[in-house]
């Protein structure tokens, strides 16, 4: 394995083309993932979590496009990377758990088949691939994994789906996993068991984890770390506890307000935040949070700088709380 | 008093073809909401409770089973008599992209709502009071002459939401109308809702998987499984206090937001997956996940009996109480 | 909603919908020439003096057999076929898009019965279905238009009904039934402008369908009767002269096959610009 | 004009409406596509019974003598191996655009039947090619005194194909099977004069006449009393295998495709010139042109004038005046036209010439009502002289009280190329004084049907002519005429005037008795007379063929094929 950090993103930002106009989706985008942590990368629909995960995986729809910055992973710097070496980190370094395990699964191909594909598209042999196949299908808690190897994907429930989209994601056995909101299509029971497995076997490999959500609650459960995007920038992280109890940035703020309190006895109102999330037509410059924001001062005009708070909790705020030490 | 809405021993049926199993979607339900009362059901995926929301909105007719509105026996009714109904009771649907007709503005999508119900005497009544409707739900009347795909999410269900009261409706239904939300935006409409239900006198029926958002506006709950009722009682009892195996084992596997480091894992997640309604088990469908379940649960199914001032469908109720 | 101004831009981008306009603009013109008719001669008139004739300037296009001007007559035919084709389709378009509209939003019995009689007019080649049918009512126009309408108007119905289907289970054609909409209404104002495209589409493309059957009805004899300028019963008429008056047959089966490319061409480019697919947002 | 494809029209609509068991429609298309194999048809006022017109009757008959028709081809070739050193080799290929129906010759009534059948047998009697009653079986005959008796005279040693001898008892027994009503013979009304049979010895045959009746000569002349042998008679074997005395031996029938028949060496007339005839069916007039100028196909018969002028290259041409007429029948017993002065004034208003201009691009000659040479009526008898004259008609109309005009409805054939055409030219032509046709362009058998019911105000009709005035309007012009109801006129003046021509024996005398039927015909002018056509024969590497007025293929007795 190679020292350093496995994921590293520099400045990536990423844009789509509309009718010749680019507009940022994901702009300057800065982070390193440790080996074998665990980070959260947590925002509402259109913050850039999901577009900053397909940047780096490189599947990105036709008219997006990474214009600038970096990313690299285990070493491997993959702009300009041509599509047959990006296939050769995609699988084995890199591996990506998506929503919607139905359409992720080819519905004509038997579960192992599937499996065993990439396992062989990487170099295994038959039998070697065969016998991988049944390990991981065990390691993800599939009952029967000889019986489930043979099934076809409509006959699973989702539960079962997305656990054979994990052990897809594991026979490679690549270092960093990105989770992309792998629970949302599931039931909550469904979605403790996912969560328990994911955590086991995160203990058992030590793999790095990368876990995108718009669910607070469910991710503080699971990382170390929280990255907190919106309107494609990164506008807080820090160590889980850190950003819930004390976030800096006042969306933060605002996003933990809004969530329904599960154990208060009494039922307030719930905060509201004023407005709605930004849209690709606003202008891209300053803090993409000031038009909703109740603080927001004239410095908001301008991008704030990531401000570091205590070790590795930073923040871009020009008024952030402030925090009684 | 009469109840708003009173059901007994609802069933439904699904057949998808000749060959293939009928869905039991739901299995002998049995409640009333009073007026004024909000109820929240809640469940995971074909629990039923969605087949509930269109019974009770006569979208759907059921099985077997009666539906009462306001007094009135409403199970079979159809054509006028049906659309007459709907000035009883009005339903909001999960999705604000898919429940507005893309090709009409809002403004028309709400005006027609008052047009077809003859609910203001002059275009000028109607295009006052469609400005007054979507004053009520928070909206910018100027909105009126957009596109619903010109609205965000938000709006949109506003938009729904006004269009469901312009017809002045006693008892209105959310089908997990807040589900596709975004959180922040969820919080604004749970907002709305219950400022609507004091300020116009209405009852609700709330239905949800998310029961810390059941939690939050319902004075009751109703805890689905598997097409039948499994806990029933007011919102504390059911979300701090449950009796039923499911009851606690669905609240535990809602993710609790961690505060501290020590955390850590949470209880072991109750296993197995959800039965499949086209062949639930015998007994209580809960027991082949149920850690304490006896023979009895797999043979004989629970009926809802009143357990510590709530009604739960456990044989072994009474037991868990004394604990 | 800019609909019909961004489908003019993108009738506009599509070159075989701008040929098939043109075309078909021509000949309605052609159509308006005969029935206000400011046609150079009756179409019916016989120069008897001037049999025969090629194209000159007293007869742009000939003459025919019994000198009655060719270029007046194919004016006239193609009034005729529009006439006879407008009628058709307009008949097929109501009634069968009625029904399938009815049969998929109301479903169950009328649904399968509709189709299943449907696929029975399916099992026949519509030239031959239109043939036995105006052969059962007799030759003329109102015959033929209505044998055509019969012929179209199943697959009307399916055009209509494929749409209806999905979008009777879209939440806002259920909300509108929560809402205690009228069916009529439900179907009149949230259904039917989603499916209008796909019928405007086949308005154009039946259309073309339409004056081909037509035009081959009269060349068998069974369509327009003489003196009745029709386009196939002229080019029928002037198959024998082809070598020797080839400009009776040339004429008519230049239209005929213009007509029909045409209605094909701007059909396809209507439907290319209705697709939702290709909208933007 | 067009050439209109019928045929396809009958087929795809016969499956149509086969496969969508419509039976009303089914039993439409029935008939149609057996009256397929018919057409061109001649008028149905040709056959006297409506029974041997009956395309269902013709069709499943033909259906029978294709099996059979192997048998009668072997028998011929033994025939043939016995004697005839100089045996004539070579086949004429004839085309045409329609198959044969019966093979009986005394029920056969559609054209391509009787010239198929006219070369294998022979008739008492024949005409030559002027349409002069000549000898034939018989070689002399005599009339008594008071001409009920006729005498004839049979030739000796003539053989039918079959090796039978050829006698008195043949003969009797062929006239009788036309007399007998069960047989539903064509001439059958012809002869009806014939009250007894009697053969006095084997080359004698009296035939005992119930009233003086020239014509009967002209009758016995044609193919539909054609002497065929007592035994096949008695067999029964008549509607199968035919079996005469003709030039020709009949071979085979492939239905849909070609008749041969091969030479018979042994003909009284003596051998013919070639080897045998292959009789060819071709889709339609056009191919058949082609095939003639390409040498694919000897002699083509063509009706369609329109085809006919385009021939060129190395093929001959030979135009025969036709027997038959084209005509607007009009029915007198409806409003206006119950006014003679009006049927004078469609005359009037309409110009013959400029409908032979157009509907069959010159093709024919403008005619009154008798086409026969010998008793031709002079065009020039018709009303305005035969020409055109808007203004006469005009006047005859205001005196008839017509002068606003009325409208007509007038039924067209389908069947025949040119009436479509034709009835468009009259239409515009009458349309100039007033009087507006309504056309209906029918298909043969609702035309049929409407004709024979005479449910029209008038009639575009093609009307095959025949050898003699009388047979050819005996039926229409005289009040018991069988189809005097469709002509719907009658006077005495015709009914004495067609009496006397039929006991005249005098050929000059019948002419002069002819003209003045003629002259009162067009005076009552219950019809519009308007042309007669051409029969058009292609020829290409034949010679020596002699056509025939009748469209006979006699001649090919004589023709040989170009070395």
């Amino acid at each position: 394995m190679t020292a350093g950090p496995v994921l590293r993103l520099e400045g990536l930002t990423t844009s789509i083309s509309v009718g010749g106009e680019v507009r940022h989706l994901v702009q300057d985008v800065t982070l390193d993932i440790e080996p074998g942590e665990k980070v959260g990368f947590v925002g509402e629909s259109g913050s850039g979590k999901s577009i900053t995960m397909l940047s780096i995986m490189g599947l990105l729809p036709p008219n997006v496009a990474v214009t600038s910055g970096s990313a690299v992973v285990a070493g491997v710097e993959l702009a300009g990377l041509a599509e047959r070496d990006y296939q050769r980190i995609r699988g084995s370094r890199l591996a990506m758990v998506y929503q919607d395990p139905m359409s992720a699964l080819n519905p004509v191909m038997r579960i192992g088949a599937q499996i065993a594909e990439g396992l062989r598209a990487h170099g295994a042999e038959g039998p070697q691939a065969d016998e991988t196949v049944r390990r991981v299908l065990g390691d993800v808690g599939i009952p029967d994994p000889q019986r489930i190897a043979k099934s076809y994907p409509h006959q699973l429930s989702g539960g079962m789906r997305q656990r054979v989209m994990i052990a897809m994601a594991l026979a490679m056995e690549p270092e960093l996993i990105i989770f992309d909101e792998p629970t949302t299509a599931l039931d909550v029971t469904i979605q403790a068991q996912i969560l328990t497995l994911v955590r086991e076997l995160h203990a058992a490999k030590n793999t790095a984890i990368v876990w995108v959500t718009h669910d607070l609650a469910l991710v503080s459960n699971l990382v170390d770390r929280i990255v907190v995007m919106y309107g494609g920038r990164i506008v807080e992280q820090g160590p889980v506890v850190d950003v819930l109890t004390s976030p800096r940035h006042r969306y933060t703020a605002a996003l933990l307000s809004a969530f329904p309190e599960r154990h208060s006895q009494v039922r307030d109102r719930l905060a509201q935040i004023p407005g709605g999330p930004p849209s690709l037509d606003d202008v891209q410059t300053g803090c993409p949070f000031r038009t909703r924001c109740v603080h927001a001062i004239e410095s908001c005009d301008a991008m704030p700088a990531v401000e570091a708070g205590e070790p590795s909790h930073s923040y871009s705020c020009w008024v952030p709380i402030k925090v009684a030490s | 008093m009469t109840a708003a809405v009173s059901v007994r021993e609802l069933s439904r049926t699904f057949r998808r073809g000749r060959r293939s199993a009928a869905v039991q979607a739901l299995r002998g339900v049995s409640l009333s909401i009073e007026p004024g009362e909000t109820l929240g059901v809640v469940g995971e995926s074909g629990c039923g409770k969605s087949t509930l929301a269109r019974l009770i909105a006569r979208l759907d007719e059921p099985t077997t089973g009666t539906i009462e509105i306001l007094g009135d026996d409403v199970t079979h009714m159809h054509g006028q008599e049906l659309r007459q109904l709907r000035r009883s009771v009005q339903m909001v649907f999960q999705d604000p992209y898919a429940s507005l007709n893309p090709r009409r503005r809002v403004g028309t999508a709400v005006e027609e709502v008052l047009k077809v119900h003859k609910l203001a005497d002059s275009p000028a009544g109607r295009a006052e009071r469609v400005d007054e409707l979507l004053g009520l739900v928070g909206l910018d009347p100027g909105l009126a002459s957009r596109y619903p795909t010109e609205l965000s999410g938000g709006q949109r269900q506003r938009v729904g939401i006004a269009r469901a009261l312009a017809i002045e409706p006693s008892i209105v239904i959310f089908d997990e109308s807040v589900s596709s939300l975004d959180v922040s935006v969820q919080a604004e409409i749970i907002n709305l809702m219950v400022a609507l239900r004091e300020q116009l006198d209405l009852t609700y029926v709330f239905i949800s998987h998310d029961l810390g958002v059941v939690r939050h506006i319902a004075d009751r709950i109703a805890v689905m499984y598997v097409g039948t009722i499994q806990e029933l009682g007011t919102w504390t009892q059911v979300s701090d206090d449950p009796v039923h195996p499911y009851t606690r084992a669905l609240l535990d596997a809602v993710p609790h937001m961690r505060l501290d480091d020590q955390a850590g894992p949470q209880e072991t997640p109750v296993l197995g997956e959800i039965p499949n309604p086209a062949d639930p088990p015998t007994g209580c469908a809960f027991h082949p996940r149920c850690p304490h379940a006896t023979a009895l649960c797999s043979e004989e199914r629970p009926a809802l009996r009143a357990v510590a001032d709530r009604l739960v469908a456990c044989h072994l109720a009474a037991e868990f109480v004394e604990q | 909603m800019s609909a019909p101004r961004s489908l003019m831009r993108r009738l506009g981008a599509s070159p075989s919908a701008v040929a098939g306009g043109i075309i078909v603009a021509l000949h309605l013109v052609a159509m308006f020439i005969a029935v206000f008719g400011i046609t150079p001669y009756p179409p019916a008139e016989q120069h008897p003096e001037s049999r025969l004739q090629g194209p000159s300037g007293a007869f742009l296009l000939g003459t025919d057999q019994f000198g009655r001007d060719v270029l007046s007559r194919v004016l006239d035919g193609v009034r005729l076929s529009l006439q006879v084709s407008i009628v058709a389709v307009a008949i097929a378009a109501v009634i069968g898009s009625t029904v399938g509209l009815a049969a998929g939003f109301f479903g169950r019995r009328f649904d399968s019965v509709t189709m299943r009689v449907a696929d029975v007019f399916f099992a026949f080649p519509a030239i031959l279905l239109a043939l036995a049918i105006v052969t059962a009512l007799g030759p003329g126009w109102r015959n033929t238009a209505i044998a055509i309408a019969v012929v179209y108007t199943p697959i009307f119905a399916r055009v209509a009904r494929g749409p209806v289907l999905s979008l009777r289970t879209r939440e806002y054609v259920e909300a509108a039934e929560g809402l205690g909409f009228h069916p009529a209404r439900i179907l009149v104002v949230h259904i039917l402008p989603n499916v209008a495209a796909a019928i405007i589409v086949q308005v154009s493309l039946a259309l073309s369908w339409a004056i081909l059957t037509e035009s081959s009805l009269s060349f068998l004899g069974l369509g327009a009767q003489p003196p009745q300028a029709s386009l196939g019963l002229m080019i029928s008429d002037s198959r024998v002269l082809a070598t020797t008056a080839w400009w009776n047959f040339a004429a008519p089966a230049v239209v005929v096959a213009a007509l029909v490319i045409g209605f094909n061409m701007f059909g396809d480019g209507l439907r290319d610009a209705l697709d939702p697919t290709r909208e933007n947002r | 004009m067009a050439k209109r494809a019928h045929w396809l029209t009958r087929v795809v609509a016969l499956m149509a409406a086969l496969t969508l068991f419509v039976s009303a429609c089914g039993d439409d298309a029935d008939d149609q596509a057996a009256d397929d194999t018919s057409a061109p048809v001649e008028q149905p006022d040709d056959s006297s019974d409506a029974a041997a017109d009956d395309p269902g009757d013709s069709a499943a008959e033909s259906d029978d003598a294709a099996e059979d028709a192997d048998d009668s081809g072997d028998d011929s070739d033994d025939m043939e191996a016995d004697e005839a050193p100089p045996a004539p080799t070579g086949v004429i290929v004839v085309g045409r655009a329609a198959d044969i129906d019966v093979l009986d010759p005394h029920r056969a009534t559609a054209f391509q039947s009787v010239q198929a059948l006219e070369l294998v047998y022979d008739t008492l009697l024949s005409l030559g090619a002027d349409l002069s009653v000549g000898p034939g079986l018989a070689e002399s005959w005599e009339f008594s005194g008071d001409g009920r008796t006729l005498t004839m005279h049979l030739r000796d040693g003539v053989q039918f194909h079959s090796g039978d001898s050829f006698d008195s008892g043949d003969a009797a027994a062929s006239l009788n099977r036309i007399l007998d009503e069960e047989t539903g013979a064509v001439t059958r009304a012809n002869i009806a004069s014939i009250a007894s049979v009697d053969t006095p010895d084997a080359s004698t045959v009296v035939l005992n006449l119930s009233q003086a009746d020239a014509p009967i000569l002209a009758s016995l002349a044609d193919l539909n009393a054609a002497m065929m042998s007592a035994d096949a008679i008695a067999a029964g074997t008549v509607d199968t295998a035919p079996d005469g005395t003709g030039p020709f031996i009949w071979g085979e029938w492939q239905q849909g495709e070609s008749v041969t028949l091969t030479a018979n060496v042994d003909h009284w007339r003596g051998a013919p010139q070639v080897g045998g005839i292959e009789i060819r069916v071709l889709p339609d007039e056009a191919s058949l042109l082609a095939a003639v100028d390409v040498g694919e196909v000897n002699v083509a018969v063509i009706t369609d004038p329109l085809v006919a002028v385009q021939a060129g290259g190395d093929v001959e041409v030979l135009r025969t005046p036709a027997l038959a007429y084209h005509a607007l029948m009009m029915n007198s017993n409806r409003g206006p036209l119950a006014d003679q002065s009006v049927r004078h004034a469609i005359s009037c208003a309409i110009d013959r010439q400029e409908v032979i201009d157009s509907a069959a691009l010159g093709e024919g000659a403008v005619t009154g009502p008798i086409t026969i040479p010998a008793y031709q009526s002079p065009p020039d008898g018709l009303p305005c002289g035969g020409q055109q004259d808007a203004a006469e008609a005009r006047r005859l109309l205001e005196a008839a009280g017509q002068g606003a005009g009325f409208e007509l409805n007038v039924i067209v054939p389908m069947f025949y190329a040119s009436a479509v055409d034709e009835a468009q030219v009259v239409q515009a032509q009458l349309g100039e004084v007033g009087i507006e046709l309504d056309l209906e362009v029918l298909e043969t058998d609702v035309y049929v049907e409407r004709w024979l019911a005479a449910d029209f105000d008038a009639a575009v009709a093609l009307n095959s002519g025949k050898i003699d005035p009388h047979q050819m309007y005996v039926r229409y012009w005289t009040s018991d005429g069988n189809l005097n109801a469709i002509a719907s006129y009658s006077s005495d003046t015709l009914d004495e005037l067609m009496a006397a021509g039929r006991v005249e024996t005098d050929p000059a005398a019948r002419v002069s008795i002819y003209a003045a039927f003629s002259a009162a015909l067009q005076e009552a002018s219950p019809w519009v007379w308007i042309y007669n056509g051409f029969e058009y024969r292609m020829l290409n590497g034949v010679e020596n063929f002699t056509p025939m007025p009748t469209g006979s293929l006699q001649f090919l007795r004589e023709a040989s094929l170009v070395e």
